[in-house]
């Protein structure tokens, strides 16, 4: 791992609105440089795409960026960035996400110019190579469309370039269900992270080429898919919580190969990020209920600098569409923590306590965003010398935390949550340092039917 | 209740694979579902009565434990494990007929959307209450629907759908399938799909959980 | 008016949460007591209500408290108000009401005798007189099928007995479309205290038969309505902040006739309710997105002991069923508080003031919110002899407050707007103080087509 | 333009209703609509004239700006009360056949809906576009609706309806329209309706504002 120390050590600077190194963007948003701005996403209601209703589905996300810009505007926003995360025929008919984008854009720049409401759009292409199983992760013919949309998207206007790629995911579908947490952390900082590399590579040096922002991609399959698993009561919450933390050394990677940030909001690895790398961003909780329920409402935004509601639909909602209303909630939401940011750090100390206090001993997924167990455990993750035993030794410190924190009687989880740690943390402890010796010991365990290991070069 | 079948029962409910698996830990170096199956048969119970006394009771207890949020899914996995291995005994008693299963049920995620997650569950429950399971995995068009159902006429389908641009593709294969396999009973769940939209598209019954799913099932093989 | 005196006197003291006359309610929720509760609004999805549909609208009923409950429970809430405002035919056929309110009861006491959760219903008939144009407030015979709901309701288990009266809404409706703000005035504090005067002294005498909580009325259809009117930019923000304070005489009168609270929250006459009569209010502000827009989302929050989404249909989000999803928007929100408030004074101050200076100098109707100036209005609204010369006295505080917030340069307003102001400022000084004397003035001036004097006593 | 004409459009679009009528401020004094519009009429200008070169566009300035925002709505009802001190004078010319108006509009709330700001508004901006109006107010069942088209043979129809538990009273009163009186021409709206709504329901229009009613009229009757 690139990365051996911490850029922020004091969990004090560990805050919503600021980061090390913010991001400047074209129509002049300072993403982490002082202030919080609402991130929006969205998606279409119950219909189908196709050539029929390719004029519906224009008319649908024009009327959702005109919609949530001029509500942006009425509540004197700072600005604001539109998130596109494409639907699978937007990437595999390149045109198509290509002309979302531009309809998109030309509505921005025109608030831009009338108004001086500056916004941007993140551009976030789904990854196609899963929908070949096996996927072939690197020889794909569906790679060519996926870059296609990135390349052509942002020279439309989508500025700020994401994914959330899915390398690895074959193997951890599976092991998320068994809370396998070996195969876990196999899928992230084995498998996840040698494809975060392959790709990565390839989207910062396009967004190098032509002047864009390589923003990062977070592991909305394997962390996201545990929190919702969880909030089930499908999977012990533990168990997600660790995922979370093992997802950091996969993410990560985007940034050593160049991305700067604002990370994507939906895998919560950003507080992490943030310490380890100093980028700036993206979080979502209580205003994200449309799109998933969520244990870490309030702590989730303690060190935000992009405030997302994760998508909702563009339905209609007593007061209007959707993702109007979503936009205004988004924008209180971030108005209060830009007046304590304004009124300086004694008052956004309070207010970052108030929002890690409400929710912090109440789900194990909350203890992990912690900003001082973030810094902890971030320590703990850059100290060795691959990424298996980063990510082994983030996910032992967290176990150490949480048993520090029932035996203070701060927190409490039922017997059925419980009786997994010591399981938990045998396991990891049995996970050696070298990657080499960790995949001999992972392979013979693996079904060998659902992942092709020349694909990650293994 | 014959002795070795309530062992096996207890097998796997507690998802006692055989007697070399370390899990549960309670049990450990105690006969599996494997062993007792071989038993069981060796003293001339029924094929039948194995699969309706003690594999299908079993699931059906891990299945209200896991509806009412008593066990995670890993143990609900390890019981469908457990059953695996016994139902391997039992395979060559459905093809010569001496087991009736309660059915064949075809399900799959449809086509454009790979979110299997939920499918696969709703899947092993189902398999739980003692049906055939043909899974067409993901990304399933119409065609496969109907070729399956085909090869196994009179299954009933289930169709699932997470995504708001995908749910629609069901009304389409709901649509062929009744064309032409009428009378097929269909079942469609997934986040996004709802009751509304499950009249709407024509299909037969919706649940949120698989729970709902084997008890439709249920009603409908007796 | 009989309330002469201010309860609370101190802006620091007007705070959410605690009201000096907390409410408390039989499954012990300590309404104003040191801490906030949700209070959960919904309605129905677009279907009609028949014979055919009634098992139907039952289900929506008992699945949306089910969901809301569940959600509740899992994060960990410390109780919540079900607000069941009903539609027509529920109040035109009581029983369908009564049916409803016992689902919803009995789905409430499982939750409290099984995982102590405690929730109480808020049963909020609507005012059928409206049907009949013009309007017969005394004399109808749609009396009877409200006030059957009312007692039969509470005895199937709602405690909390609140009804948005529409007496006066003949006259309001034109006037606050002509921003005519005398005739606004006299919708509210002739008309509207009259018919304030007549209804609840009948709710109050019911609710002390029954041993149940009358809790309050507010002019949604006066309040609310500007404030919906202000956000299309139909009419001036000072027009609908007006409307506002001129409320606070006619709903207060509920109190004078004995309600306790929590009052209801969609007009915003609240903090004034609280400041002059000590009693715990219900707010809405970002979190009722789902209903309306607003300008008010986080200062309305700032003096709540309630905390509610206004409305939200039981649709289908991404998430799951929508009142779920705000559920746990209002339960997040509400833990923010509970967290300062248990934190003590220092806390809840900021955050108060982080609440109200994020919002205060974006629009009048924020400023009218202000705890301070709810302070200073309401020492006007209590000064004078009559609702006449009380409302007046207060609208004219109001415009003071605001001229010298716009003199002070904090905020600004569009011209359209400014030129408004010294056209209200006269047409409200030329109202006299006397009752009779302004009748006198105003009956001339007013279309006898649209109301029965009689019906009010006149 | 004429300059009495010029006089009068200024009128209606500042809202003047009178010499005597204290609104707007700076035409204090001056000529409202009504003595203009007599005016026009002494000097010979045909009444299909001031109305189609006076009136409406004023109204038609009137409905721009406030779209824009520019306006708030007192300012447009005092265009409205201007424009109709206006028609006063021009009325005996409709029944006559001297003037034609551009067709007429039936509105109404639907059946238990009380909801009428907007339905009002609506009214008001049609009017203003050279519609006669025909307001069923609220709480209208289809009877009264079937009742006043055939009064009126050709009408355009407008609902409002702003509950979820009303709009759908709408679909009832399309259709009994459409089968009574094919051919009419039936707009939507209120704050819960929506295209897709309208399309379901067979209605012809919908538009989330006044305006948009306006533009769709003014084609039809063109
Ligand atoms: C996990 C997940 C993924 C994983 C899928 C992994 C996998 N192997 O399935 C990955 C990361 C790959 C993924 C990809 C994408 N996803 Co996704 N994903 C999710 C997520 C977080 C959880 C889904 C899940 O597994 N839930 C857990 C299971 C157990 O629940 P379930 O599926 O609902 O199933 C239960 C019931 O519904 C029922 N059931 C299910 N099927 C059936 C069938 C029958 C017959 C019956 C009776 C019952 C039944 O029983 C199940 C068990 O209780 C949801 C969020 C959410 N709120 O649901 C988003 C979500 C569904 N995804 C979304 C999106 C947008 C995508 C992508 C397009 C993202 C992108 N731009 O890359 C791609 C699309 C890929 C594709 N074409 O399908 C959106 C959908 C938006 C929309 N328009 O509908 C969601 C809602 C996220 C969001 N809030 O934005 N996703
Ligand atoms: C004002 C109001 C009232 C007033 C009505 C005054 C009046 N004379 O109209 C009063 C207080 C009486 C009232 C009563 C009720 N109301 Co009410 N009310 C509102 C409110 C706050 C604003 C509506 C409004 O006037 N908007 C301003 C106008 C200008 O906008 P508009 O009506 O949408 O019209 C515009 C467009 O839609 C369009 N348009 C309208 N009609 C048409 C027609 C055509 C043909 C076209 C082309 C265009 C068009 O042009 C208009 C101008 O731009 C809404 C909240 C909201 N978010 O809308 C609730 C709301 C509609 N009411 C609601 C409720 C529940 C009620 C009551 C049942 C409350 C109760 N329990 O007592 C009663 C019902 C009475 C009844 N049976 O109708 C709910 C509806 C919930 C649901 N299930 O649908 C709402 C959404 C409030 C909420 N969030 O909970 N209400």
């Amino acid at each position: 791992m690139k990365y051996r120390h911490l850029v922020i050590t004091d969990p004090a600077k560990l805050i919503f609105g600021t980061a090390p190194y913010p991001v400047k963007t074209r129509r002049g948003l300072h993403i982490g440089g002082g202030q919080v701005y609402s991130e929006l996403n969205f998606t279409l209601p119950v219909m189908s795409i196709n050539d029929q209703t390719l004029p519906e589905v224009y008319a649908h996300y024009r009327q959702i960026t005109e919609g949530a810009l001029e509500r942006a505007l009425q509540l004197n926003s700072k600005g604001v960035i539109l998130e596109f995360e494409t639907l699978l025929e937007m990437t595999k008919s390149p045109a198509t996400g290509v002309e979302i984008v531009k309809i998109m854009n030309d509505i921005c720049e025109s608030f831009y110019q009338k108004h001086g409401l500056a916004s941007e759009i993140r551009l976030t292409p789904n990854d196609l190579r899963e929908f070949e199983r096996p996927a072939l992760q690197r020889t794909s013919r569906l790679l060519e469309p996926m870059f296609q949309l990135f390349e052509q998207g942002m020279l439309a206007g989508g500025d700020l370039l994401s994914i959330e790629s899915t390398g690895g995911k074959e193997v951890s579908d599976e092991a998320l269900m068994m809370c396998d947490i070996k195969a876990v952390l196999f899928s992230l900082a084995v498998l996840g992270v040698r494809d975060m590399q392959f790709l990565w590579e390839k989207i910062a040096a396009l967004a190098r080429q032509h002047g864009k922002i390589p923003a990062g991609d977070s592991a909305c399959g394997f962390a996201n898919t545990a929190m919702v698993l969880a909030e089930k009561k499908y999977i012990p919450t533990v168990f997600a919580a660790l995922v979370r933390v093992i997802s950091v050394v996969r993410s990560i990677v985007a940034m050593e190969q160049g991305a700067v940030g604002p990370d994507k909001d939906c895998a919560y690895e950003g507080p992490y990020l943030k310490a380890i790398t100093g980028i700036p961003i993206s979080m979502e909780g209580k205003t994200a209920a449309c799109a998933h329920l969520s244990p870490v409402g309030n702590i989730s935004s303690a060190c935000a600098d992009l405030w997302s509601n994760e998508s909702v639909q563009n339905i209609k909602l007593l007061s209007g569409m959707a993702p109007v209303a979503y936009m205004e909630q988004l924008e209180y939401d971030v108005r209060l923590m830009n007046t304590a940011l304004k009124k300086g750090a004694a008052y956004s100390r309070t207010l970052q306590q108030l929002l890690v206090e409400s929710d912090v001993y109440t789900d194990a997924q909350a203890l992990v965003l912690d900003p001082s167990n973030v810094i902890r455990i971030s320590s703990a993750l850059i100290q060795g010398d691959s990424y298996v035993a980063n990510a082994r030794n983030g996910a032992l410190e967290f176990i150490e935390i949480l048993e520090e924190t029932l035996a203070s009687g701060r927190m409490t989880l039922p017997e059925m949550e419980l009786s997994y740690i010591p399981v938990l943390r045998e396991e990891l402890q049995s996970i050696p340092d070298s990657e080499s010796d960790f995949i001999e010991m992972m392979l013979p365990l693996l079904d060998p039917s659902k992942f092709i290991p020349s694909e990650y070069g293994l | 209740m014959n002795y070795i079948l309530s062992k096996l029962l207890e097998a796997v409910e507690y998802g006692k694979v055989d007697q070399g698996s370390p899990y549960p830990p309670n049990l450990k170096g105690m006969d599996g579902a494997h062993e007792l199956t071989q038993k069981a048969l060796d003293a001339g119970i029924m094929p039948q009565e194995i699969l309706e006394t003690a594999l299908i009771p079993a699931m059906g207890n891990v299945g209200r434990k896991f509806s009412e949020n008593k066990i995670f899914v890993p143990q609900m996995l390890m019981s469908a494990r457990a059953m695996g291995a016994s139902m391997a005994h039992l395979k060559p008693f459905f093809a010569s007929g001496k087991i009736k299963a309660r059915g064949t049920f075809v399900i799959g995620t449809v086509k454009g959307d790979l979110h299997d997650i939920g499918k696969n569950l709703v899947a092993m429950m189902v398999e739980g209450a003692g049906w055939t399971i043909v899974d067409l995995g993901v990304d399933a068009d119409a065609e496969s629907f109907l070729e399956a159902l085909s090869n196994n006429p009179g299954a009933v389908v289930g169709l699932s759908a997470l995504l708001t641009t995908t749910m629609i593709n069901m009304g389409e294969i709901v649509e062929k399938i009744k064309e032409n396999a009428p009378g097929t009973v269909i079942l469609v769940g997934g986040a996004p799909v709802s009751t509304d939209f499950c009249r709407k598209i024509g299909a037969d019954f919706y649940s949120p959980d698989p729970r709902g799913a084997v008890e439709f099932l249920k009603q409908l093989a007796s």
